[in-house]
């Protein structure tokens, strides 16, 4: 009798994935002891990202692949798993004092975490559309809750349900674009996929590129890029503030990469098409992006506008397509992660007892009140603004150079005009930090853990900003 | 030979299917409708992937969309969760009336 | 011995500088020790130094200090040295010696005043400037000077800082002298383009070589440099700053806008005798602006009631007649006019200052008269100075200005000369008619001031400077050829053969293929013509005498005639008010100025330029507003919006 | 290894005074001064180990600091940033002790004081393209914190004025940077940023030229600033702590001068000629516009800005002469408006600190009262009119030379400048200093203290000593200017030596730009 041949796994390669997994059913399984104190579950989570984050350098000759090809572990996968990991234990780090403070209890919440981690190493490694949906998927649902989790609080439930709804609507495009893709190339793999169109066995261009103008929608809606951003700001605004920081990163990191692999390794040759939509969505990410943020006064809802304005940025990488923006992409998204884990664990440190005080206002007068929390604020914010000799600033410098090197410069002109638009209003929070009087004094508890956190943030903004060179290294292999 | 269906017919299908779906979501107010209108989409999806892969002949499509499909119902549960956690804070269906999020 | 050089300018610099910080403390005394102590110091050593070159054989008398190099970059580099020659030397006399007298005399003139100190500070500094500029050796050192004088000048003008016209007056001064200066600026660098220096003597020895005759090149920077002259030296167009000048303290109008300073437009022009000898337009222009200024100042010296300001007129006048001597290349002369012009003047001025002085304060004529018994020194004194610039003989005007006339006729033509004798039948006239109003006639002076002849200190240089204003004609008799001393004295510099430049002209045009035009006619010397200059000496007597008697018939006879005769002309009103031509620069020049800046100001830049830039920022604030209201919180807008964007998209795409 | 010292000993010291408790306001001001004059007196060093014979850079130190980029942290100096540099340490050391009368958060102010100090220093020796911009970014912050935190009424709106103004011209400059980074990687298949490599081994068209020119001219001309790109600078100083209008003028906008000499005619010599005309102009109507608007305005701070325009006008027209007489001139001027304009924001400050108002209208008469005060700003005033014998006017009086050589008329309407110049200063010094002293408010208005006695004194020596002898100045910029020469003069550009087909445009174009300069090179030969 006929034996069906079994795909060759690599669980090597696999033990993040895994590893969080498990770890991730394991503190689902000890919540029902925890009862309130739900340290053994941040300890649990954190040792499992620890271990998710070292085992992804276990596997020596890179890449392997698995699954028939269908999930790959190179240096880019092993660079964002650790950005994962990274930014999940932040997250964690964060909630520790921010959920019993804002009456989150459910100890799912850090299960939830892990799960999504999972997901986004599977997204990151993906290569081919079936896995890159289970992986996107995954991500989003374990979203969709975290959002919510806060169930008492009715932002949190409206973020929670826009978030859920449209992004069920965007996964239809998703989905429908890659129908249509395995429809015209007959695969989906993205190897197969690129073989296919290179080797011109496309049943039909009007499918193929009907398919990628709805994966632009899909990966466009996860990624937050105008005009699939508009989620963004209210869920932002609405969700817990350790997850709204941990969606600013990881999610949109993971997407990021897929939105790389399949638009730069699997439909390159019809980029001559494509990347002029990217183009303008990237434009259009870029503009609006930053003239949403002049005129927020939340300071959630100006990291979300803010957050849209870098992912036109990153797109800029993606129109690059080569292997240079690749790089661009994971060394700016780990600068991110610093300088957005740092934010808001300011943000947090500043929340009170009754309110978070997300007011900007409320920032006043606070370069006199807490000077080192004013200065560490005032380094994201020059940081973010891609000033030197910050991270933003080499994370900007590669973006940029990606671009160059292909020779969109009108491209990135605009970026740069951006970048000074943007300036403005990470100016206006420095300006308010030491140049106004505050109206209305703040109890703050300076609480260690979070401080922790922007202090590790504040560490790796400058030595991103000062010697880049390491990670620059792990990056560009 | 007769009987036969060409593949445009059934892309067709799956195209207005999806249509619909994604008019659903713009029109009606009813979160729930909204939501089955998501689902239409997906299934619409489903088609052309079945369509697809039966002209292909290869099982991806199949692969796919059975990968679809467990999704789509882990979505509903999720879904109906949210829907129900907020209906706890907020009695209401209708969409239009969740925007204290806004600008 | 004349390696002395250096130090003449420098006890006066430190003199300015010891009363400039600590002339407070040291106290008046002292300050004024210091201050005549450090000039005549200066004049000591310029005597010796004076000795020194006399007894050096003419053709060596050119003496060059280089102290270090001032400034450097590439082929351009001034030293920072002195020449010293006849010319700077006969300068150096006059300005030390007529300089430590009027320092002297300040003593007694300003001793109740209270910064004093200030007074004698900036007095040194201006003697150190002066002297710089007459001892320079390139132009640049000259400019040096020459922009210092300016600044002492302007402070000294200002000196009753309270006084807004004294203020106005200070800088309208200096912005005057900048204009000049504007000018010279651009001559300098033009030289250096020519000569690739601006060394005075070897600028000098080049220029046959390199200048052609009657060019463009050498008639811009003639001209340029006597825009420069003209400034300096309250010439049309840019005189109307000197009368203003008299708001400063009497002595300084006598040392500086009298004596000195204001001659240094013509000691420049002699300086560049072999430049402008190359540009006769230039030459022909100077003449004329000269000849005209004298006439037209002289007339507005007639109506004028300040004792000061007649005597500022009178001023820019005899400046006209050294520049109608430059034009007519008669240097000697312009020299020779310089120093006993500064003698008389110095002491005319020093007089009407001593006169002020004495009835406190009072400058209008009208308010004087019948001075002559309280002040008896200062009347003599004044009176032979008064002879003196009107041309009596044997009074040293006489000499000078029988010179100038004599060689406008011969070098010139009659109508310079015509302009020349009018000038001085006018200068007569309006000087007696101030010694008449002053000092004859029934005192109009108000009762209660007391007048009194003022302190030794201050008529001994009034005497000393009348002495020299008799006696200075010695310097230069006429007729007897060789007994004319200042022009043997000048000859080594002012020696310049115009045979040999026109030959290199006339080689270089040939060198650039162009043909020479002949200049034959330029190289016959008008003979020297004794009986032609007796007659003219005799004629220019009775000009004189006829102003004279014009003046004491106007003002002594029937002193109520001049009255009638002025009434209702408008002439005299056009002439009282000078022409009307400080108002009309007023108009022409500072008001549209003065206004176009403003527009400048609030239209263009703050509207224009920077009303742009806020345009920007409020243009994308006003967007960013806009932007806002898309994100409208309805869950299926967003939706709307994706599915608009995938149109879009779409669209693009195919 | 001295130079990366010398700069960044204040940073080192002002995160010195971070721990210092800020209460102790004495102590902090004292390390301050002790640490800004360590580094004044330790950078006279580089004058006194400094080879006048060479036009190579000296102090060199180069160490790889980002190789995955290639960028690596090289520093050193020439004859053009020498001065720069020991002025940009002389300023801080003066502005420092200028400083002492700041109330208001003392600790903060020094810090950023010094930091601002590191950075400017920075700008100054980098000889990285990179570093050098990673610099030119990195003192714009404390520059914007001091008007903005320290400044008066309208400081926000300035300081953000003042950032966002510069940004846009430097992130412009950026992508500049960029694209040479990657051309110059094509060229030679290094992967670079040393300017002295790039400088050497980057041959571009001309059409890149002037792309790459213009993007770095824009931030430049901002920063000098020149005249359609000033209007940030009177917010700038007018809203301004004292010491913060004292860098501003004194260092900052050179910064803009040097980036021109350092950068734009060294790297696109041929695009410079092309510009050079047009430049030129610009600068000449930035002198007579400054002048002009000086004139008129109501607000001390505002006057001396609108000069500095002016005065910065001369500069760059003496870059753009394009000859040795220009060239050497605009640095001396360079180095003459550090000198004056800030004694004159200084000065400024002084009785800004007694009667808390800028406006002219407000004083008159101070000449009585306060002698030793009316005798410096004399003083200074005189030289920024630019009197001969003073700073002032050794400078100009080059630059004009210089561009008098290229031509004429362009040196005519200049000079005119200096007519304007007379007229505001002294129109200026009068309205507050002469006339009767009318204005209670001033009459017991205290002398200069010794403290800003110190403060100003060696300025004005500095005017008198270049104004009389400014050979020690100069004979620094000699071989480096003459070796700039070689580089930039308009003779290089013969049609012969460019046959391809776009430079034939810009050849006949080039022709009358070069033709005028035709003297000063056959002179500067023999």
């Amino acid at each position: 009798m006929e034996h069906i041949p079994a795909p060759a796994i690599d669980f090597v390669s696999l033990a993040p994935a895994l590893i969080l997994s498990v770890f991730g059913m394991l503190v689902l399984f000890l919540d029902l002891f925890a009862g309130k104190n739900k340290n053994l579950l941040v300890f649990a989570s954190l040792i499992g990202l620890v271990l998710a984050g070292v085992s992804a350098f276990a596997q020596s000759n890179l890449p392997v692949s698995s699954f028939g090809g269908a999930y790959i572990v190179d240096h880019l996968s092993v660079f964002f798993t650790l950005i994962f990991t990274f930014s999940s234990a932040l997250t964690i780090l964060l909630s520790i004092e921010y959920n019993p403070r804002n009456g989150i209890r459910a100890g799912e919440y850090y299960a939830l975490i892990l799960f999504c981690t999972v997901g986004m190493i599977v997204l990151s490694s993906a290569t081919d559309l079936i896995m890159i949906f289970l992986g996107i998927e995954v991500v989003s649902i374990c979203l969709y809750v975290l959002a919510g989790i806060k169930r008492d609080d009715v932002r949190s439930n409206e973020a929670s349900l826009k978030y859920f709804l449209l992004g069920a609507f965007a996964t239809g495009f998703l989905v429908y674009g890659m129908a249509l893709l395995y429809g015209a190339t007959g695969t989906t793999k993205l190897a197969g996929i690129a073989d296919a169109i290179h080797s011109g066995q496309v049943n039909s261009d009007t499918i193929l590129l009907l398919g990628s103008v709805l994966l632009i929608i899909g990966f466009g809606f996860k990624v937050a890029s105008v005009p699939f951003h508009m989620w963004a700001p209210d869920v932002y605004e609405g969700s817990p503030s350790p997850v709204t920081a941990f969606m600013a990163v990881g999610p949109k990191a993971a997407a990021l990469v897929a939105f790389y692999r399949v638009f730069a390794t699997a439909i390159p040759e019809v980029g001559g098409s494509w990347d002029t939509l990217l183009m303008v969505v990237a434009v259009l990410t870029m503009v609006i992006g930053n003239l949403g943020a002049i005129v927020q006064t939340n300071i959630k809802r100006l990291l979300a506008y803010s957050s849209i304005s870098h992912v036109g940025y990153l797109l800029i990488a993606i129109i690059a397509r080569n292997s240079l923006g690749g790089s661009a992409i994971a060394f700016y998204m780990m600068a991110y992660a610093f300088m957005i884990f740092g934010t808001f664990g300011i943000v947090i440190l500043l929340g009170e007892k009754d309110s978070e005080n997300l007011e900007i206002s409320n920032y006043a007068g606070l370069g006199v009140k807490q000077p080192a929390i004013a200065l560490c604020m005032t380094i994201f914010m020059l940081s973010l603004g891609g000033m030197p000799p910050f991270a933003g600033f080499i994370a900007k410098f590669y973006i940029l150079g990606a671009a160059v090197k292909e020779g969109y410069i009108i491209l990135v002109v605009i970026a740069v005009l951006n970048s000074v638009v943007s300036l403005y209003y990470y100016l206006k929070i420095i300006v308010l930090m030491y140049m106004k009087e505050s109206e209305r004094e703040l109890n703050l508890s300076i609480t260690p853990i979070t401080l922790a956190v922007v202090a590790i943030a504040v560490f790796g903004t400058i030595e991103m900003g000062l010697f880049p060179d390491p990670i620059l290294q792990l990056t560009q292999q | 030979m007769d009987g036969f269906v060409p593949l445009n017919h059934y892309l067709l299908l799956s195209a207005t299917l999806f249509v619909i779906g994604v008019l659903g979501v713009l029109l009606r107010r009813n979160v729930i409708v909204v939501f089955m209108s998501v689902e239409i989409m997906l299934n619409a999806v489903n088609i052309s992937l079945i369509a697809f892969d039966h002209y292909l002949n290869n099982s991806d499509g199949q692969v796919f969309s059975f990968m679809v499909m467990c999704v789509a119902a882990a979505e509903v549960s999720v879904g109906l969760a949210i829907i129900i956690a907020m209906f706890r804070n907020k009695p209401t269906v209708n969409l239009d009336e969740f925007n204290i999020l806004k600008w | 011995m004349l390696n002395l050089a250096c130090l003449v300018p420098i006890f006066p610099l430190i003199g300015s500088i010891i009363n400039g910080f600590f002339g407070l403390r040291i106290g008046k005394n002292a300050v004024g020790k210091v201050a005549c102590g450090s000039v005549a110091l200066s004049f000591l050593t310029v005597l010796l130094m004076f000795a020194s070159l006399l007894f050096t054989p003419a053709e060596e008398r050119l003496f060059e200090q280089v102290l270090f190099t001032w400034m450097a970059a590439g082929d351009f580099a001034v030293e920072f040295g002195f020449q010293i020659d006849p010319l700077s030397m006969v300068m150096m006399l006059v300005v030390t010696g007529v300089g430590s007298l009027i320092h002297i005399y300040s003593i007694g003139y300003m001793h109740e005043e209270y910064s004093y100190y200030r007074y004698f500070a900036y007095l040194n500094l201006f003697m150190f400037s002066m002297l710089l500029q007459v001892k320079g050796n390139n132009f640049l050192i000259m400019l040096i000077g020459w922009e210092g004088v300016g600044v002492s000048s302007y402070f000294l003008i200002g000196y009753y800082f309270e006084k807004k016209s004294a203020c106005d007056a200070g800088v309208k001064a200096f912005v005057v002298n900048r204009i000049g200066d504007f000018a010279f600026l651009l001559a300098i660098m033009y030289i250096f383009n020519i000569f690739g220096t601006i060394d005075f003597s070897d600028v000098m020895h080049m220029a046959p070589e390199k200048l052609i005759y009657d060019s463009e090149a050498v008639t811009i920077i003639c001209l340029l440099l006597f825009i420069g002259a003209t400034g300096k030296s309250a010439q049309i167009p840019l005189y109307t700053w000197l009368p203003d000048a008299m708001e400063g303290p009497t002595p300084v109008s006598a040392l500086i806008h009298a004596a000195t300073m204001v001659t240094a437009g013509v000691y420049m022009v002699v300086r560049c005798n072999v430049l402008f000898e190359l540009a006769p337009l230039v030459m022909l222009t100077v003449a004329f602006i000269g000849g005209t200024t004298a006439l037209m100042a002289a007339t507005i010296g007639m109506t004028q009631y300040d004792i000061k300001r007649v005597l500022a007129y009178s001023t820019v006048s005899q400046i006209g007649y050294m520049f109608l001597a430059c034009g007519v290349g008669a240097y000697t002369a312009a020299i020779f006019h310089l120093v006993t012009h500064a003698f008389f003047k110095a002491c005319l001025f020093l007089g009407s200052g001593s006169v002020i002085h004495g009835i406190h304060g009072e400058q209008d004529m009208r308010k004087m008269g019948g001075l002559k018994k309280q002040l008896p020194i200062t009347y003599m004194t004044f009176l032979i100075s008064t002879f003196a610039i009107a041309g009596i003989f044997p009074l040293s005007g006489f000499f000078s200005k029988d010179e100038i006339l004599y060689h406008a006729l011969m070098d010139g033509n009659i109508i310079l000369w015509g302009m020349g004798a009018t000038g001085a039948l006018l200068t007569a006239f309006y000087m007696f008619r101030l010694v008449f109003m002053t000092f004859w006639g029934e005192s109009r002076v108000d009762p209660d001031v007391h007048p009194h002849e003022s302190p030794k200190v201050m008529t001994m240089p009034l005497m000393i400077l009348a002495g020299l204003a008799t006696v200075g004609g010695l310097l230069g008799i006429p007729l007897v050829h060789g007994w004319h001393a200042l022009h043997n004295w000048l000859e080594p510099v002012l020696h310049f053969d115009l045979a040999s430049a026109l030959e290199h002209s006339k080689h270089m045009l040939h060198a650039n293929g162009e043909h020479a035009p002949s200049w034959g006619h330029l190289l016959v010397e008008p003979e020297h013509n004794v009986w032609v200059e007796v007659s003219l000496m005799l004629l220019s007597l009775g000009i004189a005498i006829t102003g004279i008697v014009g003046a004491y018939y106007c003002y002594v006879k029937k002193p109520d005639l001049p009255g009638k005769f002025i009434k209702g002309q408008w002439g005299y009103d056009l002439v009282n008010n000078k022409y009307g031509i400080d108002e009309l620069y007023d108009e022409t020049v500072v008001k549209p100025t003065v206004v176009g800046s403003f527009f400048l100001w609030k239209t263009a830049d703050q509207k224009g330029i920077d009303g742009g830039v806020n345009a920007v920022a409020n243009t994308i604030g006003w967007f960013s507003k806009q932007a806002r209201v898309f994100q409208s919180g309805f869950v299926r807008n967003y939706a709307l919006f994706m599915v608009m964007g995938f149109l879009v998209l779409l669209i693009l795409m195919f | 290894m001295f130079l990366t010292f010398l700069t960044f000993l204040p940073l080192i010291g002002a995160m010195g005074l971070a721990f210092i408790p800020k209460e102790k306001e004495g102590m902090i001001k004292q390390v301050a001064v002790a640490v800004a004059a360590a580094d004044f007196l330790l950078s006279l060093q580089l004058y006194a180990g400094f080879d006048m014979s060479t036009h190579l850079m000296q102090f060199e130190y180069s160490i790889a600091w980002i190789p995955s980029f290639g960028v690596n942290y090289h520093v050193g100096i020439d004859g053009i940033s020498l001065l720069l540099y020991i002025m940009t340490t002389f300023l801080t050391l003066i502005c420092i002790i200028a400083s002492w009368s700041v109330k208001k958060r003392v600790k903060e102010y020094m810090i950023a004081m010094l930091a601002l100090s590191t950075g400017m220093l920075g700008v100054f020796i980098s000889l990285d393209i990179f570093l050098f911009y990673v610099f030119w970014e990195f003192q714009l912050v404390p520059m914007y914190l001091l008007i903005g935190i320290w400044g008066g009424p309208r400081r926000i709106y300035a300081a953000v004025k003042f950032f966002l103004y510069t940004a846009v011209g430097s992130l412009l400059m950026l992508v500049a940077i960029i694209w040479m980074y990657f051309e110059v990687q094509q060229q030679t298949g290094v992967l670079t940023t040393d300017l002295m490599y790039i400088t050497e081994n980057l041959n571009i068209g001309l059409d890149a030229q002037k792309w790459l020119f213009m993007a770095f001219f824009l931030a430049f001309a901002i920063k000098v600033p020149m005249f359609p790109f000033h209007t940030w600078l009177p917010d700038a100083h007018v809203e301004a702590p004292t010491a913060g209008s004292v860098i501003l003028a004194g260092v900052l906008l050179k910064m803009g001068t040097y980036g021109f000499l350092r950068f734009n005619l060294p790297l696109f010599p041929f695009a410079s000629n092309v510009f050079m005309e047009y430049i030129a102009w610009m600068a000449i109507i930035g002198i007579v516009y400054g002048a002009l608007v000086a004139m008129v305005q109501e607000d001390l701070k505002k006057l001396v800005a609108y000069s500095s325009v002016s005065h910065l006008g001369f500069v760059m027209l003496g870059i753009f002469a394009f000859n040795h007489y220009g060239l050497q001139g605009a640095l001396l001027q360079n180095l003459n408006h550090g000198i004056s304009t800030s004694a004159l924001f200084l000065l400024v400050g002084m009785i800004y600190d007694r009667r808390h108002t800028r406006l002219i209208s407000e004083f008159g008469g101070l000449a009585k009262i306060i002698p030793v005060y009316t005798i410096c700003f004399m003083i200074v005033t005189l030289s920024s009119i630019g009197l001969p014998g003073t700073n002032g006017f050794v400078g100009e009086f080059l630059v004009l030379l210089g561009i008098f050589q290229a031509d004429g008329m362009m040196a005519m309407v200049a000079t005119s400048g200096v007519i304007f110049a007379a007229c505001y200063m002294l129109w200026m010094f009068q309205r507050v200093m002469f006339l009767k002293l009318d204005n209670p408010k001033n009459e017991n208005m205290e002398d200069m203290n010794c403290r800003e006695l110190i403060t100003i004194v060696p300025l004005i020596i500095l005017i008198f000593w270049i104004g009389f002898y400014p050979k020690p100045f100069m004979k620094t910029f000699e071989p480096t200017v003459e070796h700039l020469m070689t580089r930039v003069s308009p003779d290089n550009f013969r049609p012969k030596k460019h046959n391809d087909e776009h430079h034939a445009t810009a050849v006949d174009k080039h022709e009358e730009s070069s033709s005028h300069s035709e003297k000063p090179k056959e002179k500067s030969h023999h």
